[in-house]
């Protein structure tokens, strides 16, 4: 476990126990972003470039904005005087510890926690150039697909959230 | 002596590295290299933004047939330097005014929102390759991670703004990133065919592959010459500047989203947002312009990185320029150019540069491009222009 | 305790409190916050295995990240696009509030 | 077509930068402490008082009548009557202003006192560099302060003040004449009084009275 992983693992755990904490909204969504851009050196580090940057412009440049702009949208941005947290909250926390109880066994127990760490990985074996020619080769249909489905998204998001029209 | 001066940055950084290795331990040495591959861009960039500034005032001064600023010089003596010392004046102002925060505004992020302003623009910098063998992170996806980097400003634009608890903050901001958002689609588009023919998003392999004089440039195309002319509009539209500076029109909405700023946190704003519009210039400059490859080669006794700036220094007047003439776009303009205009033009360029990829060198190939290009540019304008909203406004009372 | 190991607990970490935000919170875009986060856990943990698997060249743990962050991007828009039309059906996006199917 | 425009307009503005360095007619500004732009005759700034001849005092025009006062927007002016009198330049014994106050940080310039003033004595100064590091004592003149010469008004406003002199001296020319026929009028009667009573005695001679001098026409 080298320094840069225990900072990075220290960024996220932190600003994603704020995110989910806060009482004010906007705090939420910009504590997310930053759970967003560590997540996205975690994946500088491990090797994966593209997808470390490509996380970084869909999360922290489109679904934090997005998520802004639904807070305001909403105004729920102030937080009322009321509760923050729902009638069964205590009921919640003890199931996500009780999750986090059995991946944690499962993880340190399985084999793979005793299996030595594999030989240095060469980052050249995963250019952006192979990359795109996986992509472009044995995963074109999925692409296709996955581009269908956002086009669908859009034309659905946009509908969703359009104005009813007043009729009377 | 071409050579020594051609590589002067490098071999110095080398060298000091090498008085260092024999006082530093061995793994503060990669730590070293970093901090002295990234101080030249610390000190460099912010002096050209400081020396814009005034170059900018007296631009725009001799365009409005006035001067501009030229008095502040030397303190304390009559020499002027023709006013380039103003710079100095206007920091020194910042740095000693007071910073009014308002009551009500949210302490924490309206303190942060400057300094993620600044962050991202300085970031963007280190992928841009400013020499030979001067690029401060050779990354694999350097493009993406300059469009990465980009992004994040639009978050920090809406820190400022919502953090001032002010309408015209707010309202600055909302301004700013649905113009942002709808610029980078268009953005990032006019890219691509850059990408698609030099087959790698490396900003180093780019520069490499546009070798050999100004008809090797991607420019020099006719894809490229309209990727190129989109990408500047959409690179205006991104940094904010006139005619797309809707954020903070200050006739409008004061300053839009700096508004509650004040004293250096508002230098601070000021810095991004120059270094952001010197960022992308560096970005066309790499990715259509040749980068730092001379026009001829016969100019290539002069060092690479001075190509640079000089590419630099070219586009930072014509932005200057392009403020002294334009004025400001109507919301609903700006979205109707982005959405109508700008990205089904950039889809076009993408397609063209297919064509252009896979047609045989020739007449043919350049008039068939060109057609692609123009045809529709002709019927998209005069579409624009006969449509509600976008094209020449009628007046009932006035004429 | 090997690399691996490591960046599954965070995942698993990451998950849990992803979890409990989405099951505690009342406001339905912190749900939505916590919902994603889990996704987030879910890409590290295709990324840590692809990056400590046995064959790392084939690139598939990336390429499924890729496609989860697409996805993800599609789920966030129509999420946002639903909590802001309930918004506007029951005027708040309390997500106790918001039971009439609860009968 | 699209973009036709806007190559126009940078024609146009590439043609004043350059056009800025080659000659100097273009540019619009002038530096300003070193030269100056002649101001224009109907240039105004903030009232003053004027005066004849070379005494503020004497001379001055103002007879503290407090229309201006009265009239004033922003209720700059304050004024104080004198207990004495002394004579105008007709020789009629008027009050004069022992205090007369403006404050030009509230004025606004609207020359409303000027047109008010039957007396012409007060007018509008083209002064403009006013800066004082006193934000408030500074900036309220006293009497002194705001009594300038009339060669100082013919200098500021040489039309409007040479009709004014005009008037004024035509004014004057009529009460002498005036002065002259009454006196006449008054040694005649006297004379006749004279006649009647027979006591012939010289009949006395008319007091010029203690004007000002004539206003310089400069």
């Amino acid at each position: 476990m080298s320094a840069s992983f225990a900072i990075l693992a220290a960024l996220v755990v932190v600003s994603a126990i704020a995110a989910m904490t806060l009482r004010n909204l906007v705090h939420c969504a910009l504590c997310l972003a930053v759970t967003f851009i560590g997540l996205a050196g975690t994946y500088l580090q491990l090797g994966a470039q593209f997808v470390g940057l490509a996380q970084v412009l869909v999360y922290v440049g489109a679904v934090a904005i997005l998520i802004v702009f639904a807070i305001l949208l909403t105004r729920s941005g102030e937080p009322g005087p009321g509760r923050q947290f729902s009638a069964t909250a205590l009921m919640g926390v003890g199931i996500a510890l009780a999750v986090f109880a059995v991946l944690g066994k499962v993880i340190t127990s399985s084999a793979v926690a005793k299996r030595p760490a594999p030989p240095m990985f060469d980052g050249s074996k995963a250019t952006v150039a192979k990359f795109g020619e996986r992509l472009m080769t044995d995963y074109i249909l999925p692409l296709e697909v996955l581009a269908l489905l956002l086009t669908a998204a859009m034309i659905g998001a946009v509908i969703i959230a359009l104005r009813e029209k007043e009729t009377k | 002596m071409t050579e020594l001066l051609e590589q002067f940055p490098v071999t110095l950084k080398h060298a000091i590295l090498d008085v260092l290795s024999k006082f530093l331990p061995e793994w503060l040495l990669p730590i070293a290299s970093a901090i002295l591959s990234i101080t030249p861009i610390l000190i460099v960039f912010p002096t050209i933004f400081a020396l814009t500034t005034v170059v900018e005032r007296k631009v725009l001064g001799r365009i409005q047939n006035r001067p501009g600023p030229n008095r502040v010089g030397i303190p304390l003596t009559n020499i002027r330097l023709a006013g380039f010392g103003q710079f100095i004046a206007d920091g020194i102002k910042a740095l000693i005014k007071e910073d009014i925060v308002p009551r009500n505004a949210d302490k924490v992020v309206h303190f942060l929102a400057p300094i993620a302003v600044v962050i991202p623009a300085l970031l963007a910098y280190s992928v841009l390759p400013i020499g030979k063998n001067m690029t401060a992170l050779d990354l694999d996806a350097g493009v993406l991670f300059f469009f990465a980097v980009g992004s994040a400003t639009e978050l920090s634009v809406f820190m400022a703004g919502w953090s001032s608890r002010n309408k015209y903050a707010l309202l600055g901001a909302m301004r700013a990133i649905a113009q942002m958002v709808s610029y980078e689609l268009p953005l990032v588009l006019s890219t691509v065919g850059v990408i698609m023919m030099t087959g790698t998003l490396s900003t180093t392999q780019i520069v490499e592959a546009q070798a050999g004089g100004f008809w090797h440039w991607h420019a020099a195309t006719p894809w490229g010459f309209a990727a190129f002319f989109l990408f500047l509009v959409a690179a205006t539209a991104e940094a904010n500047r006139t005619p797309f500076d809707l954020p903070e029109a200050e006739s409008e909405i004061i300053a839009g989203y700096f508004t509650e700023y004040s004293g250096f946190k508002f230098a601070l704003f000021f810095l991004g947002e120059y270094l952001g519009l010197f960022a992308m210039s560096g970005l066309g400059i790499t990715l259509f312009l040749g980068g730092w490859h001379a026009p001829l080669p016969a100019l290539e006794v002069v060092p690479s990185w001075i190509w640079f700036f000089l590419k630099l220094g070219v586009f930072i007047m014509f932005f200057i320029w392009l403020r002294g003439t334009l004025p400001r776009l109507r919301m609903d303009q700006l979205m109707n150019l982005a959405w109508k205009f700008m990205v089904p033009l950039t889809l076009i360029t993408i397609v063209a540069a297919g064509v252009w990829r896979f047609m045989d060198p020739g007449f043919t190939r350049c008039l068939t491009v060109t057609a692609m290009i123009v045809v529709p540019y002709l019927l998209l304008s005069n579409a624009l222009f006969t449509a509600r909203g976008v094209g020449k406004r009628t007046y009932r009372y006035a004429d | 305790m090997n690399p691996l190991t490591s960046y599954l607990l965070l995942s698993a970490l990451l998950f849990s409190i992803g979890l409990a935000g989405a099951l505690t919170r009342r406001n339905a875009i912190l749900v939505l916050i916590g919902i994603e986060l889990m996704l987030n856990a879910a890409n590290l943990n295709f990324i840590a295995f692809w990056r400590y698997g046995p064959n790392p060249e084939a690139l598939t743990g990336v390429t499924f990240v890729l496609f989860a962050i697409a996805i993800a991007a599609a789920e966030a828009a129509v999420g946002l696009a639903l909590i802001i039309s309930i918004y506007r059906h029951y005027k708040t996006t309390n997500v106790d509030d918001v039971s009439t199917l609860k009968g | 077509m699209l973009g036709t425009g806007i190559l126009k307009g940078m024609v146009e503005t590439a043609k004043n930068f350059a056009g800025s360095y080659v000659s100097d007619e273009r540019l619009t500004t002038v530096q300003y402490p070193e030269e100056r732009q002649k101001l224009a005759e109907n240039t105004r700034q903030f009232p003053f008082l004027v005066f004849d001849g070379n005494d503020p005092l004497a001379g001055m025009r103002c007879v503290a009548c407090q229309i201006c006062e009265k009239e004033c927007p922003p209720q700059c002016i304050y004024i104080e009557k004198s207990k004495d009198k002394k004579p105008d330049h007709l020789g009629k014994p008027q009050f004069y202003p022992a205090r007369f106050d403006i404050d030009i940080s509230v004025c606004m310039s609207c020359q409303i006192c000027v047109e008010v003033c039957p007396f012409e004595a007060i007018k509008m100064d083209t002064e403009f560099e006013l800066s004082t590091g006193d934000r408030f004592g500074g900036l309220l003149f006293n009497r002194d302060q705001l009594a300038k010469s009339n060669a100082h008004y013919n200098k500021i406003h040489p039309t409007e003040a040479a009709e004014i002199d005009a008037k004024r001296a035509d004014e004057k020319i009529k009460a002498e004449a005036k002065a002259k026929a009454d006196a006449e009028a008054k040694a005649k009667a006297a004379e006749a009084a004279k006649a009647a009573a027979n006591t012939p005695k010289p009949a006395p001679a008319p007091q010029p009275p203690a004007k000002p001098a004539p206003p310089s026409a400069a």
